[in-house]
């Protein structure tokens, strides 16, 4: 597939008199087809490097389905997915809540995962590069919705600590195209990081619902 | 440096080249980098001390620094001096363009 | 430093009033963009990297003087803005730092080992590749955007590159477009432009490359786009790649028109 | 210093400035570095170490700074005295470990105006001394330092 593609762009010619406008601005449509070009170019013009390998430009059916859908699939594609990724996520046993300090420390934190961390440094959340949590911290960022008061809307029961942990662990159970990453699937946090940020979220003593 | 008139004055921009070090950063080896910084900056316009500046650590590296002086004709002479805490010490001399 | 720095601002800010009631922080943020442009060192750069392109080096001691940006050997005027294009002589789209890699290995004859042994330098010492880049593109200030866009190769990159924009992937599943697809959003308290529409992107393109004040680095659109992919979490772009110049190709393209006012002078 | 030398020379040449060969002059040609307020830990003692006593709040210094700054390494501070007769400005930034961060002293034939670039380790209040006729006056301008982009 990679050689095919490579030999195509080998034997292009210059365009005779004028050319269409290109189309500038536009959302490209992509077929199955533009995907596997779109992988192949991605697995010949980058290398692995420190701990982020090659084996993060595949792409699992989620992220097929997404890409090939402009990140808004039809209902059809969506729904059995998320029933299945929703199936496959890990929910430890008991309460899923653990140490909102902790969690806030998470939240705060954007490292790790980057091809310049070493491969044994504690990541964070990048919580708040994306959401409004604690009302404390004014440096927060937009991309995502806030979170301001999040416990304190939904309460603490068990299926919102679910929700909670599972969407931190992989959001794509929820909304297949979520732009959030999967922090628990991607293994960026692990089991009690999740739970520390579940508290984070929902424990009426943490400054994210006073 | 840069020497141009403006509305009844000459503004006057300069750029230095220097690390401005802390003493608070290390290098890649983890070994501390020594204070090293300018501590005195000195305008003189045709030969004349118009400004005399001291300044800190604390003024970015690369330091950038504007001056306004009154007056000021096409053609007269700028000088512009530096001394750093260990002792080197630069100068640019220019017009007023 | 940089660390200690930042951790210190994050403790500051929980202890201050609420500063959305305060400031307007896109105005405010601006503001500062605007005055640090303003006091910008990156003329500094410019004259160093002169003196690169004009020295004598590799196994036949010569200048790059000769080297064809695209307006014929040896002219650095508006060249810049008029990058990338397609070079008939390497058969491939270039963007700046991708040609000057070609001319240090065929006029100057150095290996390719030798031209890409040090691409990013660091505050002490910028690379051979940033302080050309900055003296040459500051040779096309004033000068529209104008990239190739008649050749083939050239739509072929803009196309690649736009889909490319898009294609998620990474271990956080990110595409450029997860930070630059949507008006009004912000990282933390840094607004980020929209990169897919002209009016996004089109006074980007027109300031790299940039002095980064965050680490006293004059930095080039490759490395820009390298350091985003290292934060999106995928793996290492290789330099001046098909992939590069097609994102770089479809930025500018976009961004086409706007006159060349860089160096610019950033975060 | 060869290296900053060429450079400083350079800038001047790329404006077309008239240039002369930069002399390693003797120290004695700057004025003594004000030691005990430069290495002063807090405003209060810089401002004694200068000699500054009972500064008066006035309207008349200008102080151009960014209320928000993305990145603490370059915070551009604009300062301009509207006060007859000043004769000095000097700037500090009160929660830096040293918040004396530079003083001017302008002579006949310059206007009390000065704009640098510096270090804030932290969000502070930026406050500006000018001296006039003997007398001291004081402004201050908070300038907030915050985390930009992909924290870090």
């Amino acid at each position: 597939m990679t050689k095919n593609f490579l030999l195509l762009a080998g034997t292009a010619v210059l365009v005779a008199g004028c050319a269409a406008p290109l189309p500038v601005g536009e959302r490209p449509k992509i077929a199955a087809s533009d995907l596997d070009q779109l992988v192949a170019v991605s697995k010949r013009d980058f290398k692995a490097r420190g701990i982020a390998g090659m084996d993060r430009l595949e792409l699992d059916a989620a992220m097929r389905a997404c890409n090939l859908h402009n990140d808004n699939p039809p209902r059809e594609v969506s729904q059995p997915l998320e029933e299945q990724i929703l199936k496959s996520i890990p929910f430890p046993q008991g309460s899923l809540l653990g140490d909102w300090k902790r969690g806030q420390r998470l939240a705060q934190s954007g490292q790790g995962m980057t091809w310049s961390d070493k491969p044994n440094i504690a990541n964070g959340g990048s919580c708040y590069n994306c959401h409004q949590l604690s009302p404390q911290e004014e440096s927060f960022g937009t991309l995502g919705t806030s979170l301001r008061n999040f416990g304190k809307i939904r309460g603490t029961s068990e299926a919102i600590q679910r929700y909670t942990y599972g969407k931190i662990y992989n959001s794509k159970a929820y909304n297949l195209c979520s732009q959030m990453p999967r922090m628990g699937h991607s293994k960026t946090l692990n089991e009690q990081q999740i739970k520390d940020l579940t508290a984070y979220l929902l424990d009426p003593n943490s400054p994210v619902n006073k | 440096m840069r020497a141009t008139l403006g509305a009844g004055f000459t503004d006057v921009r300069v750029l230095m080249s220097h690390a401005m070090e802390t003493g608070q950063r290390k290098d890649a080896s983890g070994k501390v980098i020594p204070l090293h910084f300018i501590q005195n900056v000195t305008a003189k316009l045709n030969g004349k001390t118009v400004i005399e500046g001291e300044v800190s650590q604390a003024v970015s590296r690369n330091p950038v620094f504007s001056f306004r002086l009154k007056g000021g004709q096409k053609g007269d002479k700028l000088e512009l001096s530096w001394l750093d805490n260990t002792g080197v010490t630069n100068k640019t001399d220019g017009t007023i363009a | 430093m940089l660390k200690t720095l930042m951790g210190g601002a994050a403790l500051a800010l929980a202890a201050a009033l609420p500063l959305h009631a305060q400031v307007d922080i896109r105005k405010e943020t601006q503001r500062w963009q605007q005055m640090i442009a303003e006091g910008s060192p990156a003329e500094l750069f410019e004259i160093e990297g002169e003196a690169l392109w004009k020295k004598k080096q590799g196994p036949k001691n010569v200048s790059l003087e000769g080297c064809d940006l695209g307006q014929g050997p040896g002219v650095v005027k508006a060249a810049y803005a008029q990058l990338p294009k397609y070079f008939a002589d390497a058969d491939r789209v270039m963007d700046l730092e991708t040609r000057l890699l070609h001319c240090m290995t065929t006029l100057q004859s150095r290996s390719p080992q030798d031209a890409t042994q040090r691409l990013y330098g660091n505050a002490d010492r910028p690379s051979e590749m940033e302080l050309l880049s900055v003296y040459i593109a500051g040779q096309s200030r004033g000068v529209p955007m104008a990239p190739g866009t008649r050749h083939v190769k050239e739509r072929e990159a803009f196309e690649l590159g736009q889909k490319l924009f898009f294609h998620r992937a990474g271990a956080w599943d990110f595409s450029c477009s997860s930070c630059h697809g949507e008006a009004d959003k912000r990282i933390r308290m840094q607004y980020l432009p929209v990169m897919s529409q002209p009016e996004g992107v089109r006074k980007i393109v027109a300031t790299w490359p940039s002095y980064l004040v965050r680490n006293a680095q004059v930095k080039t659109m490759q490395w820009r786009i390298w350091d985003c992919y290292r934060q999106m979490r995928w793996p290492e772009p290789v330099f001046g790649s098909e992939a590069t110049v097609a994102i770089t190709q479809y930025l500018t393209v976009t961004g086409q028109g706007e006159p060349y006012a860089g160096p610019g002078t950033k975060r | 210093m060869q290296m900053n030398r060429r450079k400083a020379l350079a800038t001047a040449a790329a404006f077309g400035a008239l240039l002369v060969a930069g002399l390693l002059r003797p120290v004695a040609a700057f004025a003594a570095w004000n030691k005990g307020a430069f290495g002063a830990k807090s405003a209060g003692d810089a401002l004694k170490g200068l000699g500054v006593a009972n500064a008066e709040p006035s309207a008349a210094i200008v102080i151009e700074a960014p209320q928000i700054a993305e990145n603490g390494a370059v915070v551009p501070i604009e300062v301009m005295s509207n006060i007859p007769g000043t004769t000095a400005l000097a700037v500090l930034i009160e929660k830096n470990p040293f918040p004396l961060a530079g003083r001017f002293e302008f002579m006949e034939g310059a206007l009390p105006f000065v704009k640098l670039n510096v270090k804030m380790g932290e969000t502070s209040d930026v406050r500006v001394i000018a001296t006039a006729g003997g007398k001291h006056f004081v402004a201050t301008k908070e300038v907030k330092v915050t985390i930009g982009g992909c924290g870090g």
